[in-house]
């Protein structure tokens, strides 16, 4: 029995629910080598900016105990080159394609909303709130439900209409829902988390900090249960809000718990780092335990983790099926 | 996996990769998944291919020490035990159009992946010789091979327990006016590669290297292993390790730089862009 | 060579800064049976509570990648019964202990510190302020500056003055630093962190969450990069206030990072769950570390990663030395 | 490490621990460590022990059914490999006094804790029945050991497959009657240690199970392996399976309320206390 895995960002329909974290794909033509970028749900690009960026210095990564910490800092070209090269790039070989951009301002975030808006070829735009707002000594927007919703609201506003804004959210906050909600008031039309923690280790060694900032986002299995959490409690709140969810998803069965969670899109990062098929091994193996726990779509596995102690699933698909 | 070794200070592991032995090309590396199933351990390490053979349909050899708990889990595996690789990963060493004289230079286990590149330069009528150093004599890899394959072979360590006491910096340039080289090919250290790459830039001759950074990902997607590398127009970019290299030419590279984000890079903090994140 | 382990919370001394996690040592007699409890630095209770607890329903962990999460609720006999039976115990066999409180409201912690005051055997009072706060629609005090100084000023102030007041922080904040400076403001004489930060996971079989309480604290080396993040921002902002690091530490290295990172005293919690002996284990590896690298005096690692990259570790300790 | 055995749908696992052996009695439990050195498996897997031996100053077997990834390491491991047991733990089954006669039910792997328990019992004179339960023959453990031990053995299987059709249940008020049983000793699956304990309820003789909760440390100190238990002064307690238990007198155990707190329960929300975490 094949599983209908077709799921919507908003209006936007993707082919299957899994798609690249931004930041761990690159440009794409890295990971196109290894198979065709079309078979996936989509690509997220990494943050663009306005300026070509080289980022920070190295060591940029360090291991930790099932995950790793990164500072690259959002190393890139900017935005004049990425929509010289490496967009079109993408949207020629008809790859359905995220934007993530990053900005240090309000204005910053406009300015780059307004160079995609006409560019052919962006399924989405993804707005990484988890850079300094310079204009709050460094504070990162995501931990500001305003500075959040000034900036999707500002980027809402001049993106085409028919593209999805989709706000980005990291796990440093107090209360993840009330962030959430203020990015939806302020016009998001999906929502994705989790971005990196902020963690560091020590070279016990050098006996100073393992890498040059110091400080990095923390991703991998080990913030699974940081992402699951955030995930279910957004979704419990505003359950009709799209939710792409990401933190450890290694396997089909982690793709799997995110959707029980409330993600109708699961992104997967770190782990293409150490297999770089792991999008299609996981799209293979959420498909397989859907068949095999009888789901004839993925939409009927959304949320489903939230039912209430008493209702049976088969109860909430049969629901759902008569209904067609 | 099919056999294990140890030489000297070393541990080396050969795997039946058929497909990584056909592409293989001299300077090329693997990314080795470790701990197995259910591990902490997230990441691949990287390591050179020292051999490939085509017993089996295709056999990759690769020689690591023991630092940290990867490859200390290495070191633990057995004949018949099964490893994940991947690879042929990295931009390989480029050879010579003429039959000309080549400079040898390793350090540690770096010398491991040299001697495919010597075959190679050999099979086009290249002279070849060879400069291998370490710390002490136990970590000098491969000098009876060396002495098999090169007209000549220098061995140095620090501790005076083989060849002369000191770096492969001290006797390279007699090395080079010696034999006459007309290039140098080097993998060890970071800080051997910058001393060699001065030497080479001295005797106005090129040279590869093979750098060593720290690696998420190898394959071009994680950022995380740039260092700083002078274009073909002169502009200094940060490269990714993986995907650029690990092979540069010498006198590309910004060994002093290493580490840092020179002021003039391509999107150097203050160099118009901000640093937002 | 031996280093000299001594530390000091506020003016009390400890032989070593090994100590248990509150939580993870009951009562302290289960763990009598491995070793004498003398032997460590202290050992810190579960909170205790005003009212006995029969704390949460089952099933209360789940293993996750480097960790694993507990509901456990602070099951406790109740102040009564711990004045009655579990201090005296403690404090005949002279073991050093860390009275860990947890309450709904500041006149329940205020309660409980005045039940301790008078108490003997009291080594430090440890304000476990993740738990909800019943006045604050169950808003945890952790989160919030001010609550957490007004619980913090309210137990100092009846507690008495030779016994320090420790304010465990919590890392699921926007600005962990905030919170330590208001409890220091408010009297805290030190800082312990980093208690669990909240994270679910869903057994995808029964398509449930794996707790019964839905979700739990993370604990384990998973959570250890955010808990070193934590030490090492306080220690910078406040490097006079003592810190007690925890969070994932398994090993001696793992206690070495928290102490570089600016801990003078680490807990081990988790690691009991899979070894008794941790806390002797990972004192005797970090004496080890410490004088494998030439250290007199655990108190000259302590914050040693924040040197600037110039200064030299020697010169360091070269200095502490001539100072003696 | 010392033998591995396939038996039926389970694994046998022999390990040499002398300390473990000599402080062992019927119904202790150990603590396991799987995965390996760097593993993301943090907690024990908590097992019966099966029997002690006095070779090699005492060696420990314990069975069990692959599940999870714990379970799955632990089914790989080869002789010759070494494993990280913590024991004995856990309260083990009380004796009775005078030469009584006692049934002996176990569910699935639940009867391998049993045998040395009716080996105790038999050592004081008792005379011992046996009823071995499964959902089909491959997991009905030591049935030809409980034929050679019991005075009469029972075996039911849900699929029929082995013995009786059906449930432990369904034939123990059947043997309690026939052998005039004085006393019960179950371990097994909860829903089944819940049935036993109503059937020695009805036939009013003391029942002891071994119980099987969640747990993190098995050494007394997470509190995450509690039930529900009616203490002798009729107040139901939260108790650690672990230390408390796992060995339980049924008609204590509130079986319908394990997952819950009672309402009723020392300490229960409302009952007093605020539930402040
Ligand atoms: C292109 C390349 C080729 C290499 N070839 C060899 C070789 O032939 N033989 C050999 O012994 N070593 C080689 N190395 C170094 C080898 O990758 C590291 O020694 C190894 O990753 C250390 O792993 P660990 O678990 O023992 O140490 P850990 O310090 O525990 O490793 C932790 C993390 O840091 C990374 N890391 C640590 N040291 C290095 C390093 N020097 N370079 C890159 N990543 C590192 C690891 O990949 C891992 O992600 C090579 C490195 C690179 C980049
Ligand atoms: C006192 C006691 C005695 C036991 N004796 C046996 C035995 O003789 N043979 C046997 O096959 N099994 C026995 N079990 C069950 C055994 O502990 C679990 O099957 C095992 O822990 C599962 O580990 P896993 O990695 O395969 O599964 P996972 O589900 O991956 O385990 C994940 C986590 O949950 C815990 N867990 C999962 N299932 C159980 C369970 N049923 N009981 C307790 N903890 C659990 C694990 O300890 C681990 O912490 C016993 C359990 C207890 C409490
Ligand atoms: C090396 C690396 C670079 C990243 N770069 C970005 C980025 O540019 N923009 C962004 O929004 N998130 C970035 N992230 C965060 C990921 O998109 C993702 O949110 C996070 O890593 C959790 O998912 P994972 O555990 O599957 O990696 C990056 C993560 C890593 C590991
Ligand atoms: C089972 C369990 C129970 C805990 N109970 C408490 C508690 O009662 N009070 C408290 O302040 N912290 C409690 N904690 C948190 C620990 O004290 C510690 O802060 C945290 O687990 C991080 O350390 P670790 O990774 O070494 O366990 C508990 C942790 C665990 C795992
Ligand atoms: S290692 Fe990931 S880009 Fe080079
Ligand atoms: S398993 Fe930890 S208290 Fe029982």
């Amino acid at each position: 029995m094949s599983v209908d895995m077709r799921t919507y960002l908003g209006h936007v329909e993707l082919v299957n629910p899994i798609i690249t974290a931004s930041g761990c794909a690159a440009s794409g033509s890295e990971l196109a080598q290894f198979f065709d970028l079309g078979r996936i749900g989509a690509l997220t690009t990494r943050s663009v900016t306005m300026a070509p960026r080289a980022g920070r210095p190295t060591p940029r990564m360090a291991e930790t105990p099932s995950g790793m910490l990164n500072a690259v800092g959002l190393q890139g070209p900017g935005v004049d080159a990425f929509l010289e090269r490496e967009l079109p790039w993408l949207s020629q070989r008809g790859v359905r394609t995220v934007v993530s951009i990053g900005g240090g301002t309000v204005a910053e975030y406009t300015a780059l909303a307004r160079r995609l808006t006409d560019a052919p070829g962006v399924t989405a735009v993804e707005v990484n709130l988890s850079c300094p707002n310079i204009e709050d000594r460094g504070r990162v927007f995501a931990r500001d439900g305003a500075a959040s919703a000034e900036v999707i609201a500002s980027v809402r506003s001049v993106m085409r209409y028919d593209v999805p804004v989709v706000a980005k959210l990291s796990p440093d906050v107090v209360d993840v829902v009330s962030v959430a909600r203020a990015c939806v008031d302020g016009g998001a039309d999906a929502l994705s988390m989790i971005n990196n923690p902020i963690g560091m280790c020590i070279d016990t060694e050098a006996m100073r900090p393992s890498l040059s900032a110091v400080t990095g986002g923390l991703s991998g299995p080990a913030i699974r249960p940081l992402a699951v959490r955030c995930v279910w409690q957004v979704h419990a709140a505003l359950p009709s809000v799209p939710i792409i969810g990401m933190g450890g998803v290694l396997t089909g069965r982690d793709a799997f718990e995110m959707v029980l969670a409330g993600a109708c899109v699961v992104a997967v990062g770190t782990a293409l780092f150490h297999d770089p098929y792991a999008c299609l091994r996981v799209l293979r193996e959420l498909e397989e335990l859907l068949a095999a726990r009888g789901f004839h779509r993925l939409a009927d596995a959304v949320g489903l983790a939230h039912r209430p102690p008493g209702a049976s699933t088969r109860h909430r698909i049969d629901l759902e099926e008569s209904s067609l | 996996m099919l056999t294990t070794r140890r030489v000297d200070a070393y541990h080396a592991l050969t795997v039946v990769a058929p497909g990584i032995a056909e592409r293989f090309r001299p300077g090329h590396f693997v990314g080795v998944a470790v701990g197995g199933s259910q591990t902490a351990m997230l990441t691949r390490r990287a390591f050179s291919i020292h051999d490939v053979k085509p017993d089996y349909g295709g056999t990759v050899e690769f020689v690591f020490t023991v630092g940290g708990p990867g490859t200390a889990w290495l070191a633990e595996r057995r004949a018949r035990d099964t490893l994940d690789l991947v690879g042929p990963l990295g931009r390989p060493f480029p050879l010579p159009r003429d039959p000309v004289t080549c400079v040898m230079v390793g350090g540690e286990y770096g010398s491991a992946t040299l001697f495919a590149v010597a075959d190679a330069l050999q099979g086009r009528g290249c002279r070849v010789d060879f400069v291998l150093g370490a710390v002490s004599a136990d970590r000098v890899f491969g000098a009876l091979r060396a002495r098999r394959m090169g007209e000549t072979t220098t061995l140095t360590t620090e501790d005076g327990s083989l060849g002369m006491r000191g770096k492969v910096t001290d006797v390279l340039p007699g090395v080079i006016a010696d034999v006459r080289a007309d290039a140098v090919y080097a993998c060890g250290p970071m800080e051997m590669l910058r001393g060699v790459t001065a030497v080479a830039v001295e005797f106005d001759i090129p040279v590869q290297v093979a750098v060593e950074e720290r690696m998420a990902c190898g394959i071009g997607v994680c950022m995380t292993c740039v260092l700083p590398v002078i274009g073909d127009d002169g502009v200094t970019r940060m490269l990714r390790s993986c995907v650029e290299g690990p092979v540069f030419r010498g006198e590309r590279v910004r060994f002093d730089d290493v580490g840092t984000i020179p002021f003039d890079a391509l999107g150097a903090p203050g160099g118009g862009s901000r640093n937002v994140s």
